[in-house]
């Protein structure tokens, strides 16, 4: 099985350098956030390490994902990662179509049982059995249930594999959820934005190709190395947050200066990525830099968690109304309870016996 | 509306500082140090600051270019030029598309990437060896 | 009977301003500090507002969403005979309903307000001390709460008549003035008598006295009893009434002013065909129009003891200082004066009450320190209860200072008749 | 329930539950004793009951003049618990976009530092009010639960708030700054701290009753 030889023989063949790996580690070291000085035990480990199997499985999605990878600022790398693995299945990728095409998959299934990588871009819609999205006449549903029995590990790629995304938004009518919503017995790295930083993706393949296991992770499956820290705390502009300097519109004098967008509605503070520090399309900047505040993409129900553009401590409903129909019942309350208890002491008066010196 | 007639706003200081080149400055001081006292090798991977437009280039300005530059073709070009502070060298990666891939202060003797891999000796030597005994025949 | 009769009376009492300061107190306990029966004893249970605490039970199980709630789920513990009775000192013994509190209270709460309404429901449930229900039982049954009747008074007139030349009115019908008197004035200070005869004869104004309505004091109200009160203040408004005065004069009593002035419309129910003013207020109208001369100055030191009724609670404040400048040339502020003055510790009821004589003569200490801060030995007063009280004070404390009454020291300057020109 | 769900929640039904209970029973707590009335007062006045009225709401602001050290120490205490409380409330961005975000009327904010400041200072009053409340014998005796439970529900906000922004964790700690605003908010009429409305209604009473007989409260 050639396809899955050790990649220094593999990186032999292709006549590549130990220094230029040694480079090629040094980046990846640099992505996967680990400090720099871990670069020459990497290309020790990744050396000898075989070439796994990966399944592909994209569902109610927007090739968003895909695309993020693919249009990857670093081509080069990106296909010495590609290098690494053995993608097996990819339907937007792949060359094979139809029957072809979902053989290499079910083959790949059983030739690597138990060792094979799922990769999983999209939300899964439940409703109605499932009808809402299908590949070869099979719900996606169905296709993850199967495919998943025999991974060794799944990676949600994605803010809809890893949490339901936009498909799952209000109301959500084909009853989109995420893979972890169905798959509960397998590990499940959930790489979460949207789209996911390209490099993170590549960093969790590294890490599994590196170490043979799966990141650390948070509370939410995603790996600590890049969701660890929000947008907010390694945000440029944080010290004009502490100082108390924010745009107050997208083009005053503190948007102009690039002041905090908190009064914006930047969800920096509670959204955690890497954004702020691996930056977006070959480190040239992202939204924060470039005027805009956090939309939180990389968070659970980051659609329906009120508006993009108002302020985190600001109520996500309107409570004007409210306020005053409640103050106004308050009053009307007031003026039946105080009726009322002036009865009950107009009562006592008249009950009242007149007191003579034979009372004392 | 003539280009001329755009208002050009020169950008404070304070626009943009946000003092992270005070305590890179600090750290380095501090990673060249050891090198000095205990011959211990440190790295800093520039990619994983949070850095402020504009104050990349201020390092740039702040370390200075010093004596000694090299460049490696290795899949794409590195760059590794001591700064105006010996022992602090600035090693940049590029793919072949000349993009940055890796941006690192490493702060040692030599930099890791510039001496020879015994794994390339290896295949080197086996090549020489080859190399005589066609010369031998 | 008489605990549901003193529940009911509680919650008659209360209106607006009782719930209003219920609600707000955040027990900071600062009234304690301007209470001299905790100043002087530093004892916790003397602080104003824990005087009320049956009361506000009674308020939150009556008025308020969660002590209804418990109350009726029987997690409220009622208001017993027993926490009455444990109350009735604090209540009475240890509160001269002088009004310092309702001044301190940072968020605005009338304690002096509270007390008082809470004393009604005391004296219905029989709770009250047995000396002030003494001295009520002689109010209503002798005219009298220290037993004068009209006989002494008439004997005291005689006495004046021969004195001082000048005939007394008596049931004068249509005289402007009706002048009432404490008994303790008739009894203790009799020379306010004379004196008061000596300046209207001057000023020239035209007034009587009432067989039917001369006691002025009203142990009514510190009882807490608006319906005893009433049928008290009633005898005056009879008497002026069938007289047709004008005006009837509140003496140098505190309570006494407070009974007629403020509370004594509201306890009958109609508003006085008459007015009511305070001997000082007039002899102060008198002096400025021109009416009253005096003559001389005491060059002696003197201060003024202001009477809690009078000043604090009853706003005549201004008029004893403007009498004494004009013949005092030594007249010295006591360090907090005015409003802000010190009980002598026997008002509201505390000096007919000998179950709390010790603890008043111990917080006297209070208005020894205040006297002892300026080293004066001549305090003036305008009030017959107070002088009382500060003359028991300073006897047993043995201090050299003696007390006298302001309508008294004003007729001893009194310019002679010779002097005063013919109008 | 996660972490985002719970915060728009909080921020959402949540903050309207609160502020229902809070309006609704500040309201009525205001307006009760007000409707309750009191009796036509029959004595001829001396002077007017508004003014004076007016005029002790103001005055009981004020430092007064008098005071024993016991009654200094609660002054001076009670006032920068409830500066440094209201400075803030009002005066920190974030809570001046709530306002903003809800009724559209705003006003400039002070700089986070003079905020911090103010929040710690007023922490410090609390612990020290706490200290002498269970330390001094007519606090101790006159305090039952509520007084201790409400403390620490005034505490709680300015404890979280002033953690939000050194927490490890900011969702956590906003999520944790939320609900201990909103259940300081819905304690409110239900306790003493109905005090914030009620205290103006009180003294206006207090100053009426004595400016009705000429006398400055």
């Amino acid at each position: 099985m050639k396809d899955h030889e050790t990649l220094s023989e593999r990186l032999a063949e292709q006549g590549i350098s130990r220094r230029a790996f040694l480079k090629f580690c040094t980046a990846l070291a640099s992505l996967m956030a680990l400090p720099p000085e871990s670069a020459a035990a990497m290309a020790q480990a990744l050396a000898k390490s075989l070439r796994p199997s990966v399944i592909w499985l994209s569902f109610q999605e927007c090739t968003g994902c895909t695309e993020s990878l693919t249009r990857s600022y670093t081509p080069t790398l990106e296909s010495l990662i590609f290098d690494m693995i053995s993608l097996d299945y990819h339907h937007t990728l792949q060359a094979a179509s139809g029957f072809a095409a979902e053989k290499s998959r079910e083959d790949a299934m059983k030739n690597f049982y138990g060792k094979y990588l799922l990769v999983v871009d999209g939300s899964i819609p439940i409703n109605g059995g499932g009808v809402y999205s299908t590949i070869a006449g099979r719900t996606n549903l169905d296709l993850l249930q199967e495919t998943a029995k025999g991974a060794a590990a799944i990676i949600a790629v994605g803010t809809c594999s890893s949490f339901g995304g936009i498909p799952n938004a209000r109301p959500n009518p084909t009853g989109a959820v995420a893979v972890s919503d169905i798959v509960r017995d397998k590990p499940i790295v959930n790489i979460s934005g949207c789209p996911p930083i390209p490099s993170v993706i590549t960093g969790v393949l590294a890490h599994y190709l590196t170490f043979g296991t799966l990141p650390d992770l948070d509370d939410l499956n995603r790996p600590r190395s890049y969701y660890g820290t929000t947008i907010h705390d390694r945000c440029y502009r944080r010290p004009f947050y502490d100082q108390g300097k924010f745009a107050k519109t997208f083009d005053d004098e503190g948007a102009k200066n690039g002041w905090c967008l908190f009064e914006l509605g930047c969800k920096g503070p509670t959204t955690h990525n890497a954004c702020a520090t691996t930056k977006w399309n070959g480190g040239t900047s992202f939204p924060i830099e470039s005027g805009h505040g956090c939309l939180g993409c990389s968070e659970p129900h980051f659609w329906d968690a009120g508006s993009f553009y108002t302020p985190l401590s600001a109520p996500v409903v309107n409570i004007e109304a409210t306020t005053l129909g409640a103050a106004i019942a308050g009053a009307g309350v007031a003026v039946a309870m105080s009726s009322l208890d002036r009865n009950k002491i107009h009562r006592a008066q008249q009950a009242h016996e007149i007191m003579s010196v034979k009372d004392l | 509306m003539s280009p001329q007639s755009i208002p050009i706003h020169a950008l404070t200081e304070e626009a943009h500082s946000i003092g992270n080149i005070r305590a890179l400055l600090t750290e380095i001081a501090s990673l060249l140090d050891k090198l000095d006292r205990n011959n211990e090798s440190g790295m800093i991977d520039l990619n994983s600051l949070p850095l402020a437009p504009g104050e990349y280039e201020k390092l740039r300005l702040a370390l200075g270019r010093g004596e000694v530059s090299a460049r490696i073709d290795a899949i794409g070009p590195s760059e590794i030029i001591e700064t105006h502070y010996p022992g602090v060298w600035w090693v940049t990666h590029y793919n072949v598309e000349g993009d940055i891939v890796a941006d690192l202060l490493e702060i040692a003797t030599i930099p890791e990437i510039i001496k020879s891999q015994p794994e390339d000796m290896h295949a080197g030597l086996a090549r020489l060896r080859t190399r005589l005994s066609e010369v031998a025949e | 009977m008489n605990l549901q009769r003193g529940i009911h009376s509680m919650i008659e009492q209360i209106d607006g301003p009782m719930a209003s300061f219920f609600s707000s107190c955040v027990h900071c306990g600062l009234c304690a500090d301007a209470c001299l029966f905790y100043t002087e004893t530093q004892e916790p249970k003397y602080t104003p507002i824990y005087k009320l605490a049956p009361m506000r039970r009674i308020w939150q199980q009556q008025f308020t969403f969660w002590g209804r709630l418990l109350f009726k789920l029987g997690l409220s513990k009622p208001v017993t005979d027993e926490e009455l009775a444990e109350w009735e000192p604090l209540v009475y013994d240890s509160c001269t309903l002088c009004g310092r509190c309702s001044l301190a209270c940072p968020v605005g709460n009338d304690i002096t307000y509270m007390v008082r309404k809470m004393r009604e429901g005391m004296a219905a449930s029989g709770h009250a001390p047995e000396g002030i229900k003494e001295a009520t039982r002689r109010a209503i049954e002798l005219g009298s709460p220290m037993g004068v009747t009209i006989n002494t008074l008439k004997a005291h007139i005689k006495h004046a008549e021969k004195e001082t030349g000048i005939a007394f009115p008596l049931d004068l019908v249509g005289a402007d003035y009706l002048l009432v008197l404490s008994s303790a004035e008739i009894a203790v200070f009799s020379e306010i008598i004379p004196a008061v005869a000596r300046i209207f004869h001057q000023a020239g104004i035209s007034w009587t006295m009432a067989s039917d309505g001369f006691e002025a004091t009203n142990s009514g109200i510190q009882i807490g009893s608006s319906d005893l009160a009433a049928e008290l203040v009633n005898r005056i408004v009879k008497s002026a009434e069938h007289l047709k005065v004008r005006y009837v004069i509140s003496p140098e009593c505190g309570h006494a002013y407070t009974a007629l002035r403020w509370e004594g419309p509201n306890l009958i129910g109609r508003p006085f065909p008459f007015e009511v003013v305070h001997i000082i207020e007039l002899l102060d109208q008198l002096q400025s129009s021109g009416r009253l001369k005096t003559t001389g100055t005491t060059d002696a030191r003197m201060t003024f003891h202001d009477p809690c009724q009078m000043v604090r609670r009853g706003g005549v404040i201004d008029q004893p200082r403007n009498l004494l400048n004009k013949i005092a040339s030594n007249f010295v502020e006591m360090p907090e004066s005015g409003i802000q003055n010190w009980c002598c510790g026997g008002g509201g009821g505390v000096s007919a009450n000998p179950r709390a004589d010790e603890l008043r003569l111990k917080v006297f200490s209070r208005k020894k320190s205040q006297l002892d801060a300026i080293a004066v030995k001549t305090m003036v007063t305008s009030c017959s209860n107070c002088r009382s009280m500060l003359e028991e004070g300073i006897e047993h404390y043995h201090m050299d200072t003696n007390v006298i009454g302001l309508t008294e020291l004003i007729a001893e300057h009194l310019a002679e008749p010779s002097e005063e020109p013919k109008p | 329930m996660n972490q985002h769900a719970l915060l728009f929640f909080l921020r959402g039904q949540g903050l309207k539950f609160a502020v229902i209970v809070f309006t609704f029973g500040l309201i009525y707590r205001l307006l009760h004793p007000v409707l309750l009335g009191r009796k036509k007062n029959l004595a001829a006045p001396r002077g007017g009951e508004w003014g004076p009225g007016m005029r002790t709401i103001w005055h009981r602001s004020l430092f007064p003049v008098r005071l024993t050290p016991r009654g200094h120490f609660i002054i001076i205490a009670g006032y920068i618990f409830h500066l440094g409380f209201l400075i803030t409330l009002l005066f920190l961005s974030q809570h001046i976009e709530l306002v903003k975000n809800t009724f559209g009327i705003y006003w400039p904010a002070l700089p986070p530092g003079a905020i911090s400041i103010a929040a710690v200072l007023s922490i410090a009053a609390l612990a020290a009010l706490f200290v002498h409340r269970i330390t001094d014998p007519v606090k101790r005796l006159i305090s039952d639960f509520q007084d201790y439970l409400v403390w620490v529900l005034t505490l709680l906000p300015l404890l979280t708030g002033l953690a939000l922004d050194m927490a490890a964790d900011y969702q956590r700690m906003l999520i944790v700054h939320i609900i201990s605003v909103e259940l300081l908010l819905i304690a409110i009429p239900f306790t003493k701290l109905a005090h914030m409305l009620t205290t103006f209604s009180s003294r206006w009473y207090n100053g009426a009753i004595a400016g009705y007989k000429g006398v400055k409260a």
